[in-house]
């Protein structure tokens, strides 16, 4: 068959099977602690209002945060057990955020479940209720509410479900273990969302370095309506939702736009199985495979419930190998690092990197030499070293007329820059400061505008 | 427990700015050796005096103007290799070290050191050595007389150019012919070449499209046989300079088309400049003009995703 | 100009502090285009000295008939009256200055210097001022221009005023006196004359701060 | 002249002689107008508009009034003024006819009457006894020669903008070492013509 790519992008661990050697031949194994602590706030938009009190006993699956708004999901308890606090617990990336902490009893009983039946019997206009209710959020990464993604603005059509089944960021094996050990249930899912839409096109897009995989699900998807399976070149970003969009339907995302404004609808594998869960078994989202890899005793791809503390996933792996330096959530491309290993998983921890110390070492920027290699690495086709002069001189006007909102920090021109200069830190920096004082100009009009009403 | 805390990526190509030096360096090891075998002692003395003042240079300068001293780059070292390759073996010790000198204090430090300077530091250094003492620059190439059985004596024209149709195009290939120490073997340079590509320090654009629009421009302009403008482009420094010096990354475009425009242009001006010049080499001057036109092709607008042409305007 | 300026500063002031080649930076054609050697150097000093303080002399004397609108062609049509002057009488007396200089004995004309003066202190002030100011600014182009002649006809050709300084072995750096060694001399030394400067206020402020 | 002879007066002109890196005119805005690349687009070409017409024009007067008069020895004299006036006059025919163009030359037309490029196009067509068209022709071409040089280093001069450059060596000074390095590079294309 034939594979498809975008343009430019990065062969990172080349030669070394992208890093997921270590794992990817472990089948998944089921690992359940008796503490989990877990976040209100793991969604982009509105955190959920914790429902529950200190002392209160929860089933599994239950409410114990309620969604606030459209912008928002509802929170479910992973494990039965007894509430022992409500509180502020750090967060990655956004300060203290409320989190519910469980003590397990290990009863595992579940709240009643609602099932919907076969995805292709179900009525369509269940679906999107039924994924909001079930909490789903990407699980690639970006942790936006699918609900929101499938409900489109006025006007917006959808010709095209994508379904990203890259996984191009190195280390991971998440998916890959998913695809192999579920593959029905990603199809599922995507019938279920292809269903919703009214869309007749749902196309599943796996790189060639995972040939186990791309089997699996071409038999999965047999005899599934509408469903196709694309090879797709091993090249990080391919997992990028812009760049899987231009190697699948050769269309682009207009700068600024969204991908349905290239109508597209695109959601990662795990979602597929995550919406699969909720429509035929009625079941919220309270586990997920995780990818522990590095300096962890015995790396593995363990199904994890949602809260699970990092230490204890740690524990299970049999303890960290060497002394760590930093430990990512997500792959070693675009991952954040937890400042300690008390860090519970959210919906969207697809992995664990540990890095030794010597891993972990930050170092120093060199001047540029203007080699180029960053404009070759751009799957956007931006000239990161442009835009870094721009950056360090604080000049956000300059950085915006050279395209830095287009950029999608997947870490490529920083990956390949012999001067180790930090890109995509600065463009990160450069995209938070534009948007926040766009908003803050949005405010002050606002502002404006009802002093004059 | 600590972690250490940083934005992604978290990882690198282990290829850093000094690997790619070094890479360099070891690409101009054949060439240099032929260097010496054809030329003599004279030539490993001017080399190692190259070398050595660079460095010197640009030790001095870091140390004066209290900035981190980074000769551990191997930048300072490869401009000292390049420029010492560029010269005559007979070029009197004097100027090496001005040459080396001007190199790295006035070419680069002055302008702000690696990745600041927008001409390549050791070209610049050889046209000033040019302009200022003509007759040491294009002095009697001394060539090893055991080592050429050919019957090439002693010529007094830096590159076979003034006296074309002297060799045959084995000799040229092989280096069997007068010129500055490092150009003269086109068969070295291209391992350096290949060891290049092979360690994707450069890519094939630069050197290939520069030689090609040598050879195009030379049967086009000067209406040569093919025969003739292989000659031209196995002759002089067309080679040395299309591997080693045009590709230098701080002063040639970063897009690709850039570099295709850049050296195409390149080869024109050579073939212009040995046809009508008053010099009997353009090679310089083309990759130094082309070096300053850089930053305005670097300006020629790229396509980004997304960003359609029309929305660019408004 | 409330604030009465004594003639030394107001001639001083043209030498160093606003040394018009090296701190305005103005009157760049000549200065790189001349200095080939000392004696040109100073030839073109001297030529522009004698036009500015004429000019400035005569538009100060001038400066209240002169009506606002039409001043600058006015300027102009002043200095280039002098300039043609100097011409006449360069190539009467001083035929082989005239040959080395050139066209940029006319082009004096256009030498911003001159033109600045005019319009920012012969216009303004007093004829003794003007002429202070003129000579200052002049003095301080021709120490320029002849500093910039004297170290390029040593490096480029080994000699000063036509005389041999380093000896029969030193070979001349050539490019020197070649149009890019003018911009090189120039530009190096502009440099060095803003690093002294430089490091002088800093010792200056040093100074005046232990002394308070 | 035959267009092989005009080609090659225009190489001349423009690469050999350029008007910056061997002859030394016009270094005042050269050095003052070159810091963006836009502006000094406009600057080249505001030059090259006014060296054509002044050409044309002070090659009229100094053939057709001075000679016939006896006044030669009064050129100078003549031709700044037919520059100023002319300078002027293109002024306010643009802002009239053209208010785009005026809005992108404007601010650069007054600056050109003291550009001693201009003056010295007018004198050396003068010196070397050119005809009529060879003066018109010197003007534009010299003129593309500056805007050539002046373009080139506007755009070293954005990128030195990001530069580590020593305090000292700052503005003037790094512009003039720039524009030696490129006249040496210039004179690469010496004797072509």
């Amino acid at each position: 068959m034939l594979k498809k790519t975008f343009k430019r992008g990065i062969h990172p661990l080349h030669g070394m099977h992208e890093g997921k050697g270590q794992t990817r031949d472990l089948t998944t194994k089921e690992y359940v602690s008796d503490t989990v602590v877990i976040s209100m706030s793991m969604n982009i938009g509105a955190p959920a209002k914790p429902c529950v009190k200190k002392g209160d006993h929860v089933d599994v699956g239950q409410v114990i945060g309620e969604a606030q708004g459209f912008m928002s999901v509802p929170v479910h308890a992973s494990v039965s057990g007894e509430v022992v606090a409500v509180d502020q617990v750090p967060s990655l990336g956004a300060g203290n955020m409320q989190a519910v902490t469980i003590k397990n009893d290990f009863a595992d009983t579940w709240v009643e479940l609602h099932p919907l039946g076969s995805v292709e019997t179900v009525d369509p206009k269940l679906v999107i209720p039924a994924i909001q209710a079930a909490g789903i959020t990407g699980m690639g990464g970006a942790s936006f509410p699918t609900h929101v993604k499938l409900t489109f603005r006025p006007g917006a059509t959808c010709d095209t479900i994508v379904v990203n089944g890259a996984e191009c960021e190195t280390h991971l094996t998440a998916d890959y273990r998913l695809m192999l050990e579920h593959s029905t249930r990603i199809v599922d899912g995507l019938r279920a969302v292809m269903r919703a839409l009214n869309v007749n096109k749902g196309v599943i897009g796996i790189e060639d370095n995972k040939p186990e995989a791309i089997e699996a699900m071409i038999k999965a998807a047999q005899g599934r309506e509408g469903v196709t399976i694309q090879p797709l070149k091993t090249k990080y970003p391919q997992g990028g939702e812009k760049q899987l969009i231009e190697a699948i339907t050769g269309r682009q995302v207009p700068s600024g736009g969204l991908p349905i404004d290239a109508h597209v609808v695109v959601l990662n594998v795990g979602t597929c199985a995550a919406i699969a869960d909720a429509v035929i078994d009625g079941k919220p989202l309270i586990s997920r495979i995780c990818t522990v890899t590095g300096c962890v005793r015995n790396p593995a791809n363990l199904v994890l419930r949602i809260g699970t503390i990092t230490e204890d996933i740690i524990g299970a792996c049999g303890g960290y190998s060497e002394t760590p330096g930093k430990v990512v959530f997500g792959g070693m491309m675009t991952g954040m690092c937890i400042p300690n290993d008390q860090m519970p998983i959210a919906k969207s921890t697809n992995g664990i990197v540990v890095l030794n110390e010597k891993q972990a070492r930050s170092k120093d920027e060199s001047p540029c030499i203007h080699c180029g290699r960053c404009v070759a690495a751009c799957p956007i086709g931006l000239n990161p070293y442009q835009i870094k002069v721009a950056a360090d001189k604080s000049d956000f006007a300059a950085a915006q007329k050279l395209h830095v909102m287009d950029c999608i920090l997947c870490g490529s021109c920083a990956y390949e820059c012999p001067s180790r200069r930090w890109l995509t830190p600065s463009f990160k920096y450069c995209k938070d400061h534009i948007t926040a004082e766009a908003k803050a100009k949005a405010a002050a009009a606002a502002e404006k505008g009802g002093a004059k009403k | 427990m600590s972690l250490r805390i940083s934005t992604a990526p978290h990882m690198h190509n282990p290829l850093t700015t000094q690997r790619l030096m070094q890479f360099v360096f070891i690409a101009l090891l054949p060439t240099a050796a032929w260097g010496v075998y054809a030329f003599g002692f004279q030539a490993l003395l001017v080399l190692c005096l190259s070398m050595a003042s660079s460095v010197l240079a640009e030790f001095l300068w870091q140390k004066i103007a209290k900035q981190p001293v980074r000769i551990g780059d191997y930048s300072a070292l490869v401009t000292g290799l390049i420029l010492g390759l560029n010269l005559p073996a007979t070029a009197p010790w004097w100027m090496v070290i001005i040459g080396a000198f001007f190199a790295i204090m006035i070419v680069k430090q002055l302008f702000g050191g690696l990745g600041d300077n927008f001409l390549n530091p050791a070209l610049a250094a050889r046209a000033v050595l040019l302009a200022s003492w003509p007759v040491h620059m294009t002095a009697s190439a001394c060539v090893n007389p055991t080592f050429f059985q050919a019957g090439v004596d002693a010529v007094s024209t830096a590159t076979p150019l003034g006296a074309s149709g002297n060799y045959t195009l084995m000799q040229l290939f092989l280096g069997q012919c007068p010129g500055a120490i490092g150009e003269v073997s086109k068969a070295a340079i291209l391992v350096g070449l290949l060891f290049l590509l092979v360690t994707k320090v450069i890519s094939w654009r630069i050197p290939v499209i520069m030689t090609a629009s040598v050879f195009c421009c030379t049967m086009l302009i000067s209406g040569a046989t093919p025969e003739a403008a292989l000659a031209a482009v196995l002759s002089g420094g067309v080679l040395f300079g299309a591997v080693f010096m045009a590709t230098d990354y701080v002063t040639s475009p970063i897009t690709p088309w850039g570099q295709v425009v850049y050296a195409a242009v390149i080869g024109l001006i050579i073939t212009l400049i040995r046809q009508f010049g008053s010099y009997p080499e353009g090679v310089t001057y083309g990759i130094l003009l082309m070096n300053i036109a850089t930053p305005l092709i670097d300006r020629l607008p790229r396509k980004i995703y997304g960003v359609k042409k029309e929305a660019k305007k408004a | 100009m409330s604030e009465k300026k004594s003639v030394g500063t107001v001639f001083f002031n043209g030498i160093i502090p606003e040394n018009p080649t090296f701190r305005l930076v103005l009157g760049t054609c000549p200065t790189l285009a001349v200095t080939t050697s000392v004696l040109n150097g100073l030839g073109m000093g001297a030529a522009a000295t004698f036009v500015l303080v004429c000019s400035n002399i005569a538009i100060s004397l001038l400066r209240k008939f002169i009506p606002d609108q039409v001043r600058i062609p006015a300027f102009i049509v002043v200095i280039c009256t002098f300039v043609t002057m100097v011409q006449l009488l360069m190539k009467a007396f001083l035929p082989a200055l005239d040959e080395s200089l050139g066209i940029f004995i006319p082009l004096i004309v256009v030498n911003c210097i001159i033109l600045a003066r005019a319009e920012a202190f012969a216009s303004k002030n007093g004829p003794v001022l003007s002429a202070a100011d003129g000579l200052g600014m002049g003095i301080g182009f021709t120490l320029a221009l002849t500093l910039m002649g004297a170290i390029r006809e040593l490096i480029g050709n080994g000699s000063v005023f036509g005389f041999n300084l380093l000896g029969a072995s030193y070979e001349p750096m050539l490019l020197i006196v070649l149009a890019s060694g003018g911009f090189l001399t120039f530009g190096l030394l502009m440099g060095l004359v803003n690093l002294a400067v430089k490091k002088f206020e800093s010792k200056h402020a040093k100074k005046e701060a232990q002394a308070a | 002249m035959s267009i092989t002879e005009i080609l090659l007066f225009m190489v001349s002109c423009i690469l050999t002689h350029n008007f910056i890196f061997n002859r030394f005119l016009g270094c005042c805005p050269f050095l003052g107008v070159s810091s963006k690349v836009e502006t000094s687009v406009s600057m080249g070409l505001a030059v090259t508009f006014v060296m054509t017409i002044a050409s044309l024009f002070c090659w009229l007067i100094y053939n057709l009034l001075l000679i016939p008069l006896e006044l030669t020895y009064m050129n100078t004299i003549a031709f700044i003024l037919v520059i100023a006036a002319l300078v002027q006059f293109v002024e306010m025919f643009l802002k009239k006819s053209s208010p785009t163009l005026y809005s992108a030359l404007g601010i650069y037309l007054p600056l050109i009457t003291t550009n001693c490029a201009v003056l010295g196009v007018a004198t050396l067509n003068m010196n070397n006894n050119y005809g009529l068209l060879q003066s018109v022709l010197n003007g534009t071409f010299s003129a593309l020669g500056f805007l050539l040089a002046i373009v080139l280093m506007a755009g070293v001069r954005e990128r030195l903008e990001s530069s580590k450059i020593p305090a000292c060596m700052k503005g003037f000074p790094i512009t003039l070492v720039s524009a030696g390095l490129m006249a040496v590079a210039f004179m690469g294309f010496s004797g072509l013509v």
